[in-house]
């Protein structure tokens, strides 16, 4: 039944309800809007460290947040505010994270992307690129092993985290193991600066799938109509037993690796070619196409995704930091084992 | 019945196995196969599913140990050989040792390193990496000298709640050996006179309690009582129970199997020069390898390595006898 | 031209010739006399630490020490006996390695498999299964950097390695680098105890190749032919621009991972499969259709290497062993740099 | 002309560039983006074919190294941050260290660290690893603490034929300004007295040798005269340039921003205390970060590793002021 490494076409589900398809722009709106408040807050001094943007990877990365359920699992990486809205994250946790404010998940331990709520399926990443993988393989293992079943492992990663020997080991690892494991590459053409030409040689990623004996599925990843069919379908083939489903999605990046980055080395012929169309202005138009909203209803959804924003941010701009002298400089679970190497 | 070193070690993962669903086994070769030294002998028949063959991968192995722990389940990880958890370092030091200091979800994984060098063994599969892991925050570093402390530490290793790295040395397995296993046992944490002495305090841990233990009833024999401590976990290492001993005896040689630069012998002795200077009648003393990669050749090996010849000579210097 | 991920057939050259069949047999048979002599050594307690041999798997090996030329770079794996002795290593090499001489490459400070002489074109290999890779990447590098010319760096490895994430870091990067390395996979069904089936999922291994958009090779690694023009087809297209090349040989260990293990988890069906044939012995029956040479022939070639192995082991052991006090401990080259760390 | 501590670097290496033809450099993003923190700006264009971008494989990356090294070449590697070098850690720590001892070819690469923290970088950005691989045999790990080091010990470790771990604070990076580049040096194995005094030794390297300045600086103002030394490298460590201040002050402070367990404080302090113990009028003492992940909170941070406050503090105690 199961074809490794057979290669899905990036067709658009003709039964894609325009309800999905509205819910997911909704999310792809809120995470526009979020990143750019973030962005100006950065501008404005109020971020310490950096910012990363899912610009223009809102598409796919929404597409992934929705074929998930709850008691799935999630690993994002640093462009998936969009997938990580559709999964449940709410836009207090990542504002308190990227603002430092100790009542947000992470306390002002970890910041920016480096979020989540492993006891609600959302991993928060290691910075280490591929890292990710594994733990997922693994959050996957430990639900067969307790029998639940109907699952699926989502990891996000870009086309430069393919050069990583996490990726291999862990990407093997599940298809040895047969596991739910859908690994989403965003391959945006560039590794930071780094064109794909530096990166890898193959013709496409998803030609890498049949090397581990898995499910390869490309689309294009400006088009969410796409992103959707392709995730759900391979969604659906990990639950019901397929084993890993290996996506890869072509699409640019419309922002800079960070907002300290201004993204000069990407190619103009890129940014000129399909793949730099934003898909949120294609999504925009496909729905004013199929008469599913007008402009006006869409101004106003994306107010209200504004407003959200708003909200969230004005009440973590009052929220405190964490307090050093409240807190507790043990790394350990076990406090008894913790050694407190004072100097006086 | 005796039991050797190797066979507590199984033994005690038998037990967690069979007393706690959320244990499994997962390592190279460690299924039908038992685990290159047989740590896991006959364990994958007993409790099957549970003990499982990994690909050569150790970055996997580790890190979907870390996501089966976070999700409620306690992996024991084999390393091969320690040498090998270089392959698995990122997730150890970087995923694992941090994940419950940043979320609150804990992370409770063992990872077996067999250590320590043996004859002939040669520069990778030798090696003795606990000053590596103990450098960084959020890990317990376990390295079990005795039968009795292989199987009782390696079961609380299973129980505490976060990562541990489970030191077992090679040199040990097979040749040491207790009357039966232990029924009670000091909590992880907590160091062990291993023998009583007024003369002067030697530190050790692992294979290396042993050499001390020889030099200290070689020094019997003269008449010089030598305090042996075994530190058991060198993080935590117990600093009170090395400082009360140097109160005793005025005098500290710390010896360990690792690399001279940093690692526990350095750590111990500037705890002690730090925090009970005053109770040093003489400087304190270390003993490491030698700074060179582990040598194949039997004789560079034992020259490599602290001995109780080289221990007792430096013993002799710190005594000066 | 090229044609990343085109799998080649392993058709035996027509044009092979006598002289090269007859030659790549006398190296397996040093080889094979070589390792029983050194089995005989470890059980007579000779050898400290293990022995592990390359029974059964001459065939690949020699045809990978063949391909090569003087200038070339070769890293051997554990079973890679034939292939060495025909790259150039001398048996003494071998033997003093073993035995721990301190007259050997390694002076004793290295042991067995982990044997090389890098000015000389051969690496000693790393225990760390994979980790050679990157490295003949980096000599070819350096060759390239200075402009020597038509260069082959070849990697033996095993089915059990190709899980590592060195494997693929180093067979991406030869291949974004399009650097002349011919990594050759022994596929011999097992990784110590392991089987495939837990190691890895896909049909071949050959099918990773096109995802790192270099050329594939499979071939018999039990029919001598098959290995020498495969190897040889391999390393002439490296050598001629073509890129890395993988080739995935098929067979069976004919011993245990090392000589303290019976390899008792073999199963019995691949043992009575034509991959468990022993190479040696399908190469002297084909020496024998073709009328190359005769029993007696073959049973004069087998002693004048029994001959050159005795020898070599009977100088061997009258070697003394490294002096721990003639030793100087410093691990660096620059001695003023060395900290002494003496105890007292 | 001031001259920036990365600038510092990145003629370091365009001078290495020019002066040998065996150096070229690699590394993520180090072509025609100059690095992710420029300290290879326009050196791709300066030196075509000679800085090149790298796929996100460390262990690729400094495997390649290693094999261009023993071949003749010098590369120099840059990791895009220290955090990253745990996935090219094999590489460094076994095949690198190792290849000469093995073999007597010698292994000259250079791997470049962007080290510490800085505010808003959080636990995988900001670590500070030399302990790490000061641990391992066969290495030489610099921490230059200025911009004329920074220069001059890089240039050093392009010169010399063993590999070299090269510790750059990025809190130096653009705001640590000297006059000009040096053109003389103190060779790399030597201390430096960054300030003498008589009354205390306190010893840093890398970024925090300017804590420890602003320390000596404010004690000053109060009459007591603390004596800096700078290790530059901690491995190997000049010991006798801290036993000589040790000497002359009686008095041992050692200040690093790497964690607790073992490492530079540890084996400084052991060092002292085993060879110049009866030079010691107070116990020595530690003071490192928190044995904790790096915070990505300013506040958090700066609690987190030693600063000029909680040195001051350590030195107000070692002085019973
Ligand atoms: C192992 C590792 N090496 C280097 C880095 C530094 N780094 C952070 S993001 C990045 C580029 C990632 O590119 P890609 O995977 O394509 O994702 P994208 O940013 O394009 O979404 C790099 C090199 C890292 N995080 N991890
Ligand atoms: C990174 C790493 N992990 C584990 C080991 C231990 N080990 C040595 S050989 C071996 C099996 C190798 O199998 P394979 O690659 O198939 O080679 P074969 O022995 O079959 O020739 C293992 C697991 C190692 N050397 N390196
Ligand atoms: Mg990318
Ligand atoms: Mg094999």
């Amino acid at each position: 039944m199961r074809q490794p490494g057979q290669i899905c076409d990036s067709a658009i589900d003709a039964s894609l309800l325009r309800e999905d398809f509205l819910r997911a722009f909704d999310w792809m709106l809120l995470a526009r809007v979020l990143d750019e408040k973030l962005a100006a807050l950065y501008r404005g001094g109020k971020i310490h460290g950096g910012v990363y943007l899912g610009t223009g990877q809102e598409a796919l990365s929404v597409a992934i947040g929705m074929a998930l359920r709850k008691g799935d699992v999630f690993a994002p990486l640093i462009r998936d505010g969009a997938g990580r809205l559709a999964f449940g994250e709410c836009v207090l946790d990542a504002v308190r994270t990227c603002l430092g404010s100790c009542l947000g998940p992470m306390r002002g331990r970890d910041g920016n992307v480096h979020r989540g709520r492993p006891t609600e399926g959302i991993l928060p990443m290691l910075s280490h690129l591929g890292a990710m993988i594994p733990v997922v393989n693994g959050v996957l293992m430990a639900k067969r092993f307790k029998g639940e079943r109907d699952v699926v492992g989502a990891v996000s990663i870009g086309d430069g985290a393919t050069s990583t020997g996490a990726f291999h080991e862990a990407l093997n690892q599940a298809a040895v193991e047969k596991l739910p494991l859908v690994l989403v590459v965003a391959n945006n053409h560039y590794a930071y600066s780094t064109p794909t030409s530096r990166q890898f040689a193959c013709e496409s990623l998803v030609d890498r799938a049949v090397g581990y004996g898995v499910r390869g599925h490309s689309c294009d990843g400006v088009d969410l109509a796409a992103c959707l069919g392709t995730l759900n379908r391979a969604a659906e083939l990990a639950r019901s037993g397929d084993g890993p489903q290996l996506v890869v999605a072509e699409l640019l990046r419309l922002c800079g690796h960070g907002e300290h980055d201004d993204a000069g080395y990407i190619s103009p012929e890129l940014k000129d070619s399909p793949l730099g169309r934003d898909c949120l202005a294609v999504a925009k138009e496909r729905i004013l196409r199929e008469g599913w909203a007008d402009e006006t209803g869409i101004a106003i959804r994306r107010q209200t995704q504004v407003g959200a924003v708003e909200e969230a941010v004005a009440t973590v701009l009052r929220e405190p930091g964490p307090d050093p002298f409240k807190e507790s400089w043990y790394a350990l679970a076990s406090k008894h084992l913790s050694e407190s190497h004072e100097a006086v | 019945m005796s039991v050797t070193y190797l066979e507590a070690i199984r033994e005690a993962q038998a037990r967690a196995l069979a007393e706690d669903s959320r244990v499994y086994i997962y390592g190279q070769d460690v299924g039908g196969f038992g685990g290159a030294f047989k740590a896991t002998k006959n364990l994958a028949k007993e409790f099957p599913g549970r003990v499982n063959d990994a690909p050569i991968s150790e970055d996997a192995i580790v890190g979907s140990a870390v996501g089966a722990a976070i999700e409620g389940m306690r992996p024991i990880v084999e390393m091969q050989f320690a040498d090998f958890s270089t392959i698995g370092f990122n997730q150890i030091v970087n995923q694992a040792a941090a994940f419950h200091w940043r979320t609150r979800v804990p992370c409770p994984i063992v990872v077996r390193l067999p250590c320590g060098g043996v004859t002939g063994a040669g520069p990778f599969h030798s090696q003795s990496l606990e000053a590596i892991y103990a450098h960084y925050p959020g890990l317990v570093v376990m390295t079990p000298a005795t039968v009795e402390d292989a199987y009782s530490m390696l079961l609380e290793a299973v129980a505490i709640d976060d990562p541990v790295i489970f030191c077992e040395h090679k040199l040990l397995y097979y040749h040491l050996k207790a009357e039966g296993l232990p029924t009670e046992a000091l909590p992880v944490g907590k160091a062990r006179i291993a023998r009583p002495g007024r003369d002067m305090t030697l530190v050790a841990y692992s294979a290396m309690v042993h050499e001390a233990l020889d030099v200290a009833r070689e020094f019997a024999t003269e008449g010089t009582e030598i305090e042996v401590v075994d530190l058991r976990s060198v993080k935590p290492i117990d600093t009170d129970t090395v400082v009360a001993s140097v109160a005793r005896t005025g005098r500290l040689l710390v010896v360990g199997e690792a690399w001279p630069w940093g690692g526990v012998t350095a750590e111990v002795v500037a705890r002690v020069a730090g925090e009970a200077f005053h109770l040093l009648d003489a400087p304190p003393m270390r003993l490491n390898s030698k700074d060179t990669p582990i040598p194949f050749h039997p004789d560079l090996w034992s020259a490599h390595r602290p001995t109780a010849r080289s221990i007792a000579s430096a013993a002799r210097h710190l005594l000066r006898l």
